[in-house]
């Protein structure tokens, strides 16, 4: 069952940069938060009070109760103000944070799960390798980034990680969707017993959408888009999908909120012509 | 112990719980996790403006970040005043609070055909009759500009519906207390002042505007000081009632509104970064008076001090 | 080793050193502090708007921090044209920047003689007719507000001047573009948009304004999408050269006016927080132009492609 | 002779409460920066760079060219917005600074100094205690304050120090004025040797200027107002003054820029009844 979202002081755990690009923050919640489903976000407070700036979304990587609360861990990119900000905060600082948010990823029941994450996109894979874990074994995790720099150690991941480099400096070389013909070339990716499931940048995730509905893979990808408030009120995340088969228009035309309805949505629904990349 | 101070308000013919009421298109149905945003504690939700047929709204991006201030264009992205009234009307009317139906439209019939679908429907308190919004390029703000089309809306409305009307003004004009006064004098009963300001951002690198309508609408803190001229203008030419909104984050803003007249104020954009901030506002509002002294905001309102 | 761009331009039959000038009233006459400030790298200077006798100005308290903004309410105080003239100018010319006087008055009559005093003085390449200050009451925003009174000024100055004119425009009306045409029309040559926005603030614990004069005008980065608003509009309704003006704190706040067609920009505010904000963004654009690989910042001077 | 101006970034040494509405700020910056003058003041970047805020002004509690560089203390309160972030700033943390500015204190030659710290503004006295001390050996510093909560421990200050407080919790019980009025009655106090410095809230700078002129003691006051700038070229600062005897109305009428020509100005010479108390 989902749960309720909640505001929430968080106080910060730790802050590090994981990679010249990347940075991890751990936040500590009351114990009666959440807990979130994989693929769901948090909004978070990233400057303290007073200058006026929205709360950034972040999906969630990681989520443990512990004897202090439940903690969660969050991948950035310091790319603008609010991230830049985030940096700055020091352990044992509070942060508001809203959350759990959003529709996570739904399990395809019976098919071996491949996780696609492209840089900090990796996020939600941890959380999701994590989930599907106990009822998935066999499932593969796939990380694909620009070279080296762009890649960060994966801690205690349930499933095996291959990487996949734009620049061949690490693991495959190429990019996650030529690591991914490549392994259905040897049979060891196959539509009918494999589910495919990811988070990274929109063109990548365009491009595998694509990839999958041409091959006949499921494939559920989270989104992400510019986001007011992250629960619905605003308007503001709207994401362009194809009506459904025999569906009309309906309550939002075809737009769809990505803050409530996703951020994940099936590859093949969203109309990516529609969005930014 | 003492008393709680009195917060109720009357607003024309209307009386509300408390002066903090949630604006249009900021707020969603009104229904959207209500725990998080407080929504049950609100003096009033104003929904977000519907419009005759279901509108699919803008294309992304619909947002925009500038200095303490949102840039949107949403493009009135609703269901459609029927749906709302079947499907999301029992549940909003479940809050207990007061609900103001804010109806948008390009021509003056679509408004009244959208008041006629609200007409003798339980729950609605008064209709908002958006004629300013900035990001509908058929209607909307011409109707502002231009007040005696304002009026022709508001007049067209007043025939049909059954609640007072409330007319929301642009503040992009010259005048915006003539234009108040224009719709008072074409039937409405109270003046929401003010709608977004007409802004725009552009991204150097690919010459293109960040949103792909060109211009937005501005909202948040950084629009507050000059909604409150405004609204200060509205209430000083008008002498009508007027619900103060545009920019308020905090106690201390919404204060600012109800000091130089503004009967009650609607809080927007702060939602969308604290989500019950309406709640927090309510309650800062209230710790003020007490402070004061004061048995009530109504010793607060219009007692503003202008220079000699 | 790359060439530095070229950062030259022409504003009506005016060439400027850089695009990045600074805007009348937040840079003193010019000569406080140079080192500070960086006065000498400048593309130009507008004085602090010079009126025929000296001014005092308003009572303190004169400013009040808004979020993002700053409201202010200096009321014109200046040493009178003369003054200027004889005492500022000679120290202001040694830097070397062109300057631009700016000039105001109540009454076009008060412009003819201020500009008369500064006929054929050298080092003055043109004259900003400043017909919209919002906190002079007798005269300024109204002369904007109503277009043929800021006409009738500019026809008026331009008879005596023998630099070319550059009208400064309010943006606290409805339709800026027609002002502008009007003004281009009676003689000025280019159009600088905007000057602040009316706006307030007051304490709701004494129930009085935070500046004493009610009002005030609103600057700062607060203001920067509705003033790009604002000068995108002028471009595209006049055709003049226009000057954009109106919370520039970054290069790329600055590369956002030239790309919707400003020939030059006036920072203004931010130099309160950062005295040689200027010099950095001229750097920041140099840097910029030098990234996209374009020879000069003409190449990027209207540029901006709108939404079909 | 006074130093140039300068926009330089000051690295936090140390920032510590020094009572529950008092803090000090110890900044470093190059050796090169300054020396100030007692009374000038600087401009301070209280929050990192992003959201749009002005400097704020503080005088220079105390200056100290060492081996790493000038060190500067600020004592100042959280009253608001730019002072409630400056209290979070962290040692190493880097904060622009423009200074030294204003017009300080012109000793008078011969006669005995009396400082007189109100609150936070004592300051300045700090620093002029300090610069008048190798020439002025018989000087005396009062530290006024509402109570005990309001004092704050005054490191070696070349002047001895008496303390009054409004609620007589600690030293003399009453305000400066009352106690000035105590010296004067003893006779320890002579307008023809002394001459009266003071740094406070401006009723109590307004009260001390209008007993000084009654006494015929002279009155020099650093007098705060609200700065857009700090350096001349805003106007925002204006403080309302007397015209000088056989003076005309000038270049500013009678408003004087106190960032420039002030924050120091002569008690007599200001209009109290125009400014903002
Ligand atoms: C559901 C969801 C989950 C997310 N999860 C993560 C995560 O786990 N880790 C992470 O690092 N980031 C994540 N993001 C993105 C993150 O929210 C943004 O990077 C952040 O909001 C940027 O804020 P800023 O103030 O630093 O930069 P801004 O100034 O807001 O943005 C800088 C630039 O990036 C563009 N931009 C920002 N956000 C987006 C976006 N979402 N889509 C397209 N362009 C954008 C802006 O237009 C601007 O040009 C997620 C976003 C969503 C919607
Ligand atoms: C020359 C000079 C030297 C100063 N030296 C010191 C110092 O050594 N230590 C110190 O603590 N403070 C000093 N101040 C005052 C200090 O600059 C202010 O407290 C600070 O700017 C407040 O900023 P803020 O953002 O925290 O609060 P703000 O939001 O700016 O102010 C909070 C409230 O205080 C009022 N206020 C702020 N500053 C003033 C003022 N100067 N006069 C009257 N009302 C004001 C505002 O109107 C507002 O109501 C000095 C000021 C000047 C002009
Ligand atoms: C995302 C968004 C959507 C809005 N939609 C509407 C709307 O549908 N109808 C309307 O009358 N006003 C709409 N507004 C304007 C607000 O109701 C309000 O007038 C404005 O945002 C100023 O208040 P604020 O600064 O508190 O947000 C919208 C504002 C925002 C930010
Ligand atoms: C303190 C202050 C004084 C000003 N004085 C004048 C003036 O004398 N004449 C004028 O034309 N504009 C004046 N302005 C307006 C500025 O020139 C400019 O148009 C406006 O501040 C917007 O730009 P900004 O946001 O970059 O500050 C003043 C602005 C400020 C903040
Ligand atoms: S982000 Fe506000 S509705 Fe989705
Ligand atoms: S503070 Fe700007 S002139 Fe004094």
């Amino acid at each position: 069952m989902t749960s309720v979202p909640q505001s929430a002081p968080a106080r910060v755990v730790s802050n590090r940069r994981l990679n010249p690009e990347i940075h991890e923050l751990v936040l500590r919640l009351p114990a009666e938060w959440g807990p979130p489903e994989p693929g769901q976000f948090v909004q978070v407070e990233c400057l303290p009070a007073n200058p006026f700036i929205l709360k950034r979304p972040f999906s969630i990587a990681r989520s443990r109760l512990g004897d202090l609360g439940m903690e969660l861990h969050l991948v950035y990119g310091a790319i603008g103000p609010g991230t830049e900000a985030l940096t700055r905060r020091r352990p044992g600082e509070m942060l508001d944070v809203i959350g759990p948010l959003g529709h996570g990823f739904r399990p395809v029941p019976g098919r071996r799960p491949v996780l696609i994450g492209g840089g900090r996109g990796v996020a939600p894979m941890i959380a999701l390798a994590d989930g599907l874990a106990p009822n998935y074994e066999d499932g593969i995790l796939i990380f694909g980034a620009r070279g080296s720099a762009q890649l960060y150690e994966l801690e205690e991941v349930p499933y095996p990680v291959t990487i996949a480099t734009d620049d061949g400096s690490v693991g495959f070389h190429g990019n996650v969707i030529q690591l991914l013909e490549q392994l259905r070339g040897r049979g060891e990716l196959r539509p009918e017993e494999n589910a495919l499931y990811s988070c990274g940048p929109n063109p990548m995730l365009h491009a595998l959408s694509d990839w999958a509905g041409e091959h006949g893979f499921p494939c559920q990808v989270s989104l992400e888009t510019i986001f007011g408030c992250g629960f619905g009120i605003c308007a503001g995340c709207a994401v362009p999908v194809h009506a459904a088969e025999g569906e009309e228009s309906d309550e939002f035309g075809h737009y769809r909120f990505a803050c409530v309805e996703g951020p994940v949505f099936e590859g093949h629904r969203v109309d990516w012509e529609g969005v930014k990349e | 112990m003492s008393e709680r101070p009195d917060l109720s308000v009357k607003v024309g013919s209307l009386t509300f719980p408390t002066p903090i009421l949630v604006a249009s298109g900021t707020f969603g149905y009104g229904t959207e996790s209500p725990e998080l945003t407080g929504a049950r504690e609100l003096g009033g939700i104003v929904t977000k403006t519907l419009t005759i047929e279901p509108r699919r709204g803008n294309a992304p991006i619909r947002l925009h970040e500038t200095p303490a201030g949102l840039l949107n264009s949403i493009g009135l992205q609703n269901v459609g005043v029927q749906r709302f009234r079947d499907e999301k009307l029992p549940k909003l009317r479940e809050l207990g609070v007061p609900i103001v139906a804010s109806i948008g439209g390009k021509a003056p019939e679509d408004f009244v055909q959208a008041a006629e679908h609200l007409r003798d429907v339980p729950g609605i308190a008064a209709l908002e009759i958006n004629v300013s919004c900035p990001n509908v390029k058929e209607g909307g703000i011409e109707f502002c500009q231009r007040p005696d089309s304002a009026a022709a809306v508001i007049r067209a409305v007043r025939d049909v519906a059954t609640v007072p009307l409330w007319a929301k003004l642009s503040p992009n004009v010259s005048h915006i207390g003539e234009v108040g006064r224009v719709c008072r004098d074409a039937g409405a009963e109270a003046l929401t002042a003010v709608n977004t300001f007409v802004g725009m951002s552009v991204d150097p690198r690919t010459r293109q505007p960040h949103l792909p309508g060109g211009t937005g609408g501005l909202s948040g803190p950084a629009i507050r000081p000059l909604a409150l001229a405004k609204v200060w203008e509205t209430v000083r030419v008008t002498g009508a009632p007027v619900v103060g909104c545009g920019g308020i984050a905090t106690a201390e803003d919404a204060l600012q509104f109800l000091v130089v007249g503004a009967r009650a104020v609607q809080v927007g954009t702060v939602s969308f970064r604290i989500p019950d901030a309406a709640r927090r506002i309510r309650q800062g509002i209230e710790e003020f008076l007490s402070r004061e002294g004061l048995p009530g905001i109504e010793s607060l309102i219009g007692t503003y001090q202008p220079p000699q």
